[in-house]
């Protein structure tokens, strides 16, 4: 199976209740695999061709206002398009789950695999302050299982979770284990798990409202201070990374997606050749794996950063660092993919 | 003889003075009053007798501020319109 | 509430003799509109309609950014606020996952023939099983009565000062007409709330909407003409008057496509 | 065992299908697999190529820049692609439409008529079937059982009847290959 | 005159050829002011009102691509709706204004002054791999001068120059001194300066192309290296910030626009309450004053960084100090303004 | 090139007896499109036409994604590359600033009338003076064959696999009848470009487009139903006929709106 | 000289044009101004006010928590800035609408009823000019010849003619003016 | 008699194939070659004589593969025709 149509059935497994979506080149098996596969006569959910990537977003936003298990997909310019939505989503604390499969830009770009819509993903594209947990998944079964992974952590945070894939791990196939068949929420349970939801009010209760607007200034302080309050809790909790070869490693490659694909190549390449290099992987992107970055900071000769972009998680390894330690950016850009010798090269730059 | 009677009651707080119902009136029973409310609103009043409670000024007010009722004039009631 | 009871006939004000009375379903805080705006007459129009179908546990309103973006301050409903021009794409999400929900919006003209118009125009095409009420004041009221897309050909507002010009800003659109033509939309039709009698025709419009989504008929449009009178500036009765006098004309009150049986 | 494979030529020669048989008879073999396409632009046509890895060991990277064999169905995958098989490898190519041939010492070369041959056999389709058999043949790392059950797991049920037709010409392809001395 | 009506009086001025916007609060005033000065009679230049803001930026696209000195203004959620153009803007590398007059986010927020599109202004909001200069204005004259100098950077380095002025500066009125009137370019002119600029193709050259579509990886990456080249020229070389009592300052305080006029006040009452408190304000937020901060870094007991927003610039000031002083932030949210106080006292905490 | 001159009578192929050739204003790079896609051929009469009318000088062509993003690679006047839905957007800008310019868009099904559906309305409803170039092949081709707001129903696609149901996703929408209603647009016509006859009246249409535009008329907007055999899966042949009798029935050819003197 | 000014007051009540004619007035003696008002939401009516600033140094903060001066003009903002005045400071108020009056001891209080007086006059519409006049009286910081340019600044030319209306207003404010005892 | 005689010359290397031109001929003389050209394509030929200059061919050509001329079959010219 593709990541993408992997993606696409684990979506349906996962209960999902509607997807919303615009074909955009490397993600458009999402939306044939489910159009294909009729997932209304399997589970009812609901698969929608919108007219737009705004359209398709803001349908996220009434499912996801009314309680349902709700999501999109789409490439970065589509993305771009999202992101009034998205701060939308995220000031009026929606759960839903977004995916950007990244290719080359700025602008039309290339359709290639990239990883330029990092910052777009972690600090906010949109306006005003707020977080997406993002999770980058860097196999084919990840595209699976981060789907589930991400209604959850949505649903639990009331949060928009971003799942940053890249045309690479969406075109390719890989041996997958796909997870049992989730059931949808009732509309009852839906009334109870999220009492917040607009299903129609009953008489026991106020009208429901999503909104994010707030006229007063101090409330919205107040809502802001909360928000952030949250981000904090998620900060705490939901780190999610991957270690290898790190405890004895002189050097330690910090990389994402398939650029994390590559350094496990090359972590393998140089453990032959007697470098000491491990790979430290983060799962999630928001929440950022700090304290395992600092634990190794003063331990190692240096981090590189291994990215298809030009240079955008280094940021926020150099902000965790602090100066700890030495941190390199290894970028390509426009849709190439670096190799493993050009990541072996320039380890051994970093630790002469 | 049963004649209709009317009566409005309305929100004088919730009145913003639109003057709409005024206009609408066809027996032209209610006026703008001389005093404020609490928002600085002149606000409308039943001035005279001889609302028939044909609710055109409770429809036509935008602010949800008249209540309506109407009767059958007989009765006891007959006494009071007459 | 602080009733000012008079003493005219105040004896009749008894339950058994109410004629008419502010639905329950309009919350009782006062409305933040400017004396005379239309849109309360509109919320309450709607609430009504609710109220009499007996549809609150399965109705959810829509309101965009426009003057009437608190809607969900004054309407009993479940209420989603949306992005500027996106309440058809709302209610398409929420639709399509609740086919037997009540899903209607509630949209200025800046929102749903401007910013709005492709979310519009498709929800109508794919015959979404919405309604859709248009509250064309022909401004944009909210921010400070800048010109809409149906600002009338002459008429001044902030950002048309001199009079709208054909030639730079184009015809007023006439989106009601527009939709019409779509084979997904089923009822549409233009109303007014400035007279009482008109009152009472739109409300028999917006029931109507709202029973023919019961009974899944597709998109059921209602374009209410309204007044804005601060970005007019003009006293409510003025502006209801040059509403009659301009708006009328390029805007013709009635049904522009009946569900034929 | 870990094989990587690169497989390279034209959009039309099954380049890509090839490579998904390959990889669902590794699946049927307990092998670890990962496909990865080169995906085109967003237009019609032009070159297409894809990296296979079978292994026995989970795979690290599923995109790489050097293979033990390329598989090279054209001119411009063979100018893009000899100077990428690992010293030792192997290099298959069909010779149609080639006008340089490869001139590595370092590697093991094989020349495989697929295309004359599914002309003469009248089986255009299943040209790419005939390169696959000429692969195997020098490289069995999945026995036919098991591509025999990949071909059903790659084939939609209504092309099932085509199966065995699909390994007639993979067993034509083993007998056609042959090495060649780099020129 | 307001910061807003300045703003506009200046692009009239600065020989502006085309205002493309769309109404919203707190910047509808920019649009107003132009229909009521109508410049058409005045230097021939054109005021469009424009369906939404995603037309506005697109309509940019188009005038600044045929050479023209176009802009656009809106505020936070217009400005996300933007981020595909602007990405566009950026990888055809077109130069252009763009005006955000900040409101509180996230969502729709609140229509009062923020802070908390900084990210999104300079990390890119957009996707892929860009930068846009950007100018933080802080009274109604630079309100006014940055305008033409946003529009001299935009065509020195074929880029869009993004002005983040807020709320509070827009509204605001202050003397101001206005420029002089630049003459419109003519027709020739843009065919000489630009010759990029698709006019209309004479016969002694090819066709002119406006794009950011690269088909080809290798294209694409040459591209992008190419973009970074210029961002790095422009950190270079146009870095822009102001300093005040820095020299002999135990703490320094680093904010721009409306939080930066606080901090002047605070910096005045520090100094009478004798705290050696100094304001360093950056003025292009992109680039960033790099070498300013660092040269300070070693010398102070900590900086401060002052915004309406829950942090974000305070990110870039630590990239640079890695470490060498201590960074707080102080950040008031949803529209509110820090008080002098606020700050002091935030300010002897980092002391202590 | 390497033109193959055969031996039938190539003694006439000289200047004096030339009857037809390739305009000098599409350049000599092979077309990127399939076999048989009309957008070569349409590429051809929108340069035939800036040639005879002379406009080089003051012709700007924009093309936005979908499999004629590349249009400028073949196209020898100066063109910009819009995003997804924009080009009536960035026409705008361009031709405001240069109103004695000839400024064209050229926009596939999925572009104008899905994601750009709001700029196409609007444009149209300014009445810019502007022609716009819509190549309506029922599909969105660039991306691999989704289904387009014009497939038909019924109509196979990747995105409708089993065909367009209308209950799901609406009837195609007729973009071209709408936009006639809108008083801005001056010339509404739909042609195609699959047999030698309807080329010819295509040319007719287009270059009547622009000569519009040089007397300032307003959007003159040229529909062109046309092919898309890879995502049809058809032989360019079979997709011709498939049109005919598929495509016309429901877009009918000739003139909407035609300038009354 | 930095005299820091905040008037609040309904929406209708002319505080921001009062501000304004204040900053103009300022510009026209040759002092820096500045002039910030709390835009309201993008909703009609509620509450309004506006900073002003004059000094003869630059201006460093045109938003301020605390002020030399503070008028006052409904119940409101009494509530909100009455706590803002500096001590030793200046608060001015109408006590029309007025149910809670001052009470603080470490500042001046004033009390213009200048809207009883616009309604004897009437001339409701230069009642915001009347209590101009009240403030000048207390801190003429700006001469009478500077405000009447202030004026012919601030009012566009069609409402020239009522200039002497509003000089008028401004006189008779310094006549009613008068200083309270907090309660 | 002045006949009409015709001819085409095509691009070879440009055409891909597509038949459209061998459709839309009134006098059947183009056809598709038995070799392909440099992108592998089937490439279009006149193939017999009695090309009328119609330019059918040319006009419905996609690609703009084929240039036509056509000359009054008088002169020496009409040696060749007949
Ligand atoms: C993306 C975006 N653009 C602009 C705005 C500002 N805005 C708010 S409401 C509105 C238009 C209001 O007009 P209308 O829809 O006609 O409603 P009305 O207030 O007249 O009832 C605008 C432009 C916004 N909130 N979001
Ligand atoms: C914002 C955005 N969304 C989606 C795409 C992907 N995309 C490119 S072209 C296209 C549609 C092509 O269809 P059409 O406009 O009908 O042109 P055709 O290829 O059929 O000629 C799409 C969806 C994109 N490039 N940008
Ligand atoms: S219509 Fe309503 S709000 Fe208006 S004056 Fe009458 S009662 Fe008051
Ligand atoms: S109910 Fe009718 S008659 Fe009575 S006050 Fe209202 S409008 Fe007048
Ligand atoms: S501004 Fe206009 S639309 Fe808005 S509340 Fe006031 S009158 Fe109504
Ligand atoms: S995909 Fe369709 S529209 Fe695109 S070039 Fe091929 S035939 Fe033409
Ligand atoms: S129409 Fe053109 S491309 Fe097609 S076969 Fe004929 S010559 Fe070749
Ligand atoms: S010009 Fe006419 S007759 Fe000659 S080959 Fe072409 S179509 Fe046939
Ligand atoms: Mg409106
Ligand atoms: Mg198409």
């Amino acid at each position: 199976m593709k990541g993408n149509e992997a993606l696409a059935e684990a979506a349906i497994l996962a209960g999902c209740d509607g997807y919303f979506g615009y074909p955009i080149t490397p993600q458009s098996e999402i939306m044939e695999y489910l159009m294909a596969e009729q997932p209304m006569h399997r589970t009812g959910m609901v698969v929608l061709q919108a007219e737009s990537e705004i359209a398709s977003i803001n349908m996220v936003y009434g499912g996801a206002g009314a309680g349902k298990r709700v999501m999109t997909s789409s490439s970065s310019p589509g993305i771009s398009l999202m992101q009034e939505g998205i701060s939308y989503l995220a000031g009026a604390e929606l759960p839903c789950v977004i995916v950007n499969v990244v290719r080359g830009g700025p602008g039309l770009g290339t359709i290639q695999p990239a990883q330029s819509d990092y910052f777009q993903s972690v600090k906010g594209g949109g306006h005003g302050d707020y977080k997406m947990i993002t999770l980058a998944p860097f196999s084919v079964q990840e595209m699976a299982d981060f789907v589930a992974l991400g209604f959850d952590l949505a649903f639990k945070y009331r949060i928009p979770v971003m799942i940053l894939s890249d045309g690479a791990i969406g075109q390719m196939m890989e041996k997958v284990v796909l997870p049992v068949q989730r059931p949808r929420w009732t509309e009852q349970e839906i009334r109870e798990m999220s009492p917040w939801a607009t299903v129609g009010r009953t008489k026991d209760r106020h009208n429901n409202i999503i909104t994010s607007l707030n006229l007063k200034s101090d409330v919205q302080e107040e809502h802001n201070r909360q928000l952030q309050a949250k981000y904090k809790t998620i900060i705490e909790n939901e780190v999610r990374y991957e270690e290898s070869y790190c405890e004895d490693a002189e050097v330690i490659l910090i990389a994402y997606g398939t650029s994390a694909r590559i350094c496990q190549k090359a972590v393998d390449i140089a453990r032959h050749q007697g470098i000491k290099l491990g790979l430290l992987r983060p799962i999630s992107l928001f929440p950022f794996p700090e304290a395992a970055l600092i634990k190794y900071a003063e331990k190692v000769k240096g981090f590189l950063s291994v990215e298809m972009s030009a240079g955008q998680m280094v940021e926020d390894i150099r902000l965790v660092v602090e100066g700890k330690t030495k941190v390199a950016h290894y970028g390509r850009m426009g849709g190439i993919v670096p190799t493993t010798d050009e990541i072996i090269e320039n380890v051994k730059n970093l630790i002469n | 003889m049963a004649k209709i009677i009317g009566h409005i009651e309305v929100d004088i707080e919730k009145c913003k003075g639109c003057v709409l119902c005024i206009e609408t009136c066809p027996v032209d029973v209610i006026a703008m009053s001389k005093e404020f409310n609490g928002k600085g609103y002149h606000f409308m009043e039943l001035m005279a007798d001889g609302c028939i409670g044909c609710a055109n000024c409770a429809v036509i007010c935008p602010d949800g501020v008249i209540t309506v009722y109407k009767a059958k004039g007989d009765g006891n009631m007959e006494k009071v319109v007459a | 509430m602080s009733f000012e009871t008079h003493k005219f006939n105040s004896h009749i004000a008894v339950p058994e003799n109410l004629v008419y009375a502010k639905t329950p379903l309009m919350n009782d805080k006062p409305l933040s509109y400017c004396p005379g705006c239309g849109h309360g007459t509109i919320h309450r129009l709607i609430m009504e309609t609710v109220e009499e179908l007996d549809i609150l546990e399965d109705t959810i309103g829509i309101a965009p950014v426009g003057c009437s973006v608190l809607a969900y301050e004054f309407m009993g409903t479940d209420v989603q606020q949306a992005a500027h021009g996106r309440a058809c794409a709302l209610a398409t999400g929420i639709s399509r996952l609740y086919p037997d929900k009540y899903v209607f919006t509630y949209q200025g003209d800046g929102d749903l023939a401007a910013i709005g118009t492709a979310e519009t125009i498709h929800a109508c095409n794919r015959g979404e099983n919405i309604v859709i009420i248009f509250v064309n004041n022909g401004i944009y009221g909210m921010t400070g009565g800048q010109m809409a897309p149906t600002t009338l050909p002459g008429m001044k507002t902030s950002t048309s000062p001199f009079g709208r010009e054909q030639k730079d800003a184009g015809y007023p659109l006439k989106m009601t007409e527009l939709v019409a033509h779509l084979p997904g939309t089923y009822y549409v039709t233009r109303q007014s709330v400035h007279t009482p009698v008109n009152v009472r025709k739109a409300k028999k419009a917006i029931k109507k909407a709202f029973e023919l989504t019961r009974h899944k008929k597709g998109v059921s449009f209602v374009e209410l003409v309204s007044n804005c009178n601060s970005g007019w500036k003009m006293t409510p009765v003025d502006a209801n008057k040059w509403m009659e006098e301009n708006m009328f004309p390029f805007y013709p009150l009635g049904d522009i496509k009946v569900p034929s049986k | 065992m870990t094989e990587e494979i690169i497989i390279a030529g034209f959009g039309g020669q099954g380049v890509l299908s090839m490579g998904k048989i390959l990889a669902y008879s590794g699946i049927m073999q307990d092998l670890e697999v990962s496909w990865m396409p080169s995906y085109g632009p967003e237009m019609r046509g032009g070159t297409a190529n894809v990296t296979v890895i079978l292994s026995n060991e989970r795979i690290s990277s599923p995109i790489l820049s050097q293979f033990d064999t390329a598989i090279i169905l054209n001119q411009q995958s063979m100018d893009k692609f000899e100077e990428t098989v690992k010293p030792g490898g192997i290099l298959i190519y069909d010779s149609n439409g080639i006008t340089h041939h490869p001139t590595r010492k370092d590697i093991q070369i094989f020349r495989i008529d697929a295309n004359d041959e599914a002309g003469k056999l009248g089986l255009k389709k299943v040209f790419n079937m005939i390169v696959l058999g000429g692969f195997l043949k020098i490289k069995p790392i999945v026995n036919l059982d098991n591509i025999h059950k990949g071909l059903e797991k790659s084939l939609p049920a209504r092309y099932h009847h085509l199966i065995a037709e699909n390994e007639k010409a993979i067993t034509r392809g083993m007998e056609i290959i042959y090495q060649v001395d780099p020129a």
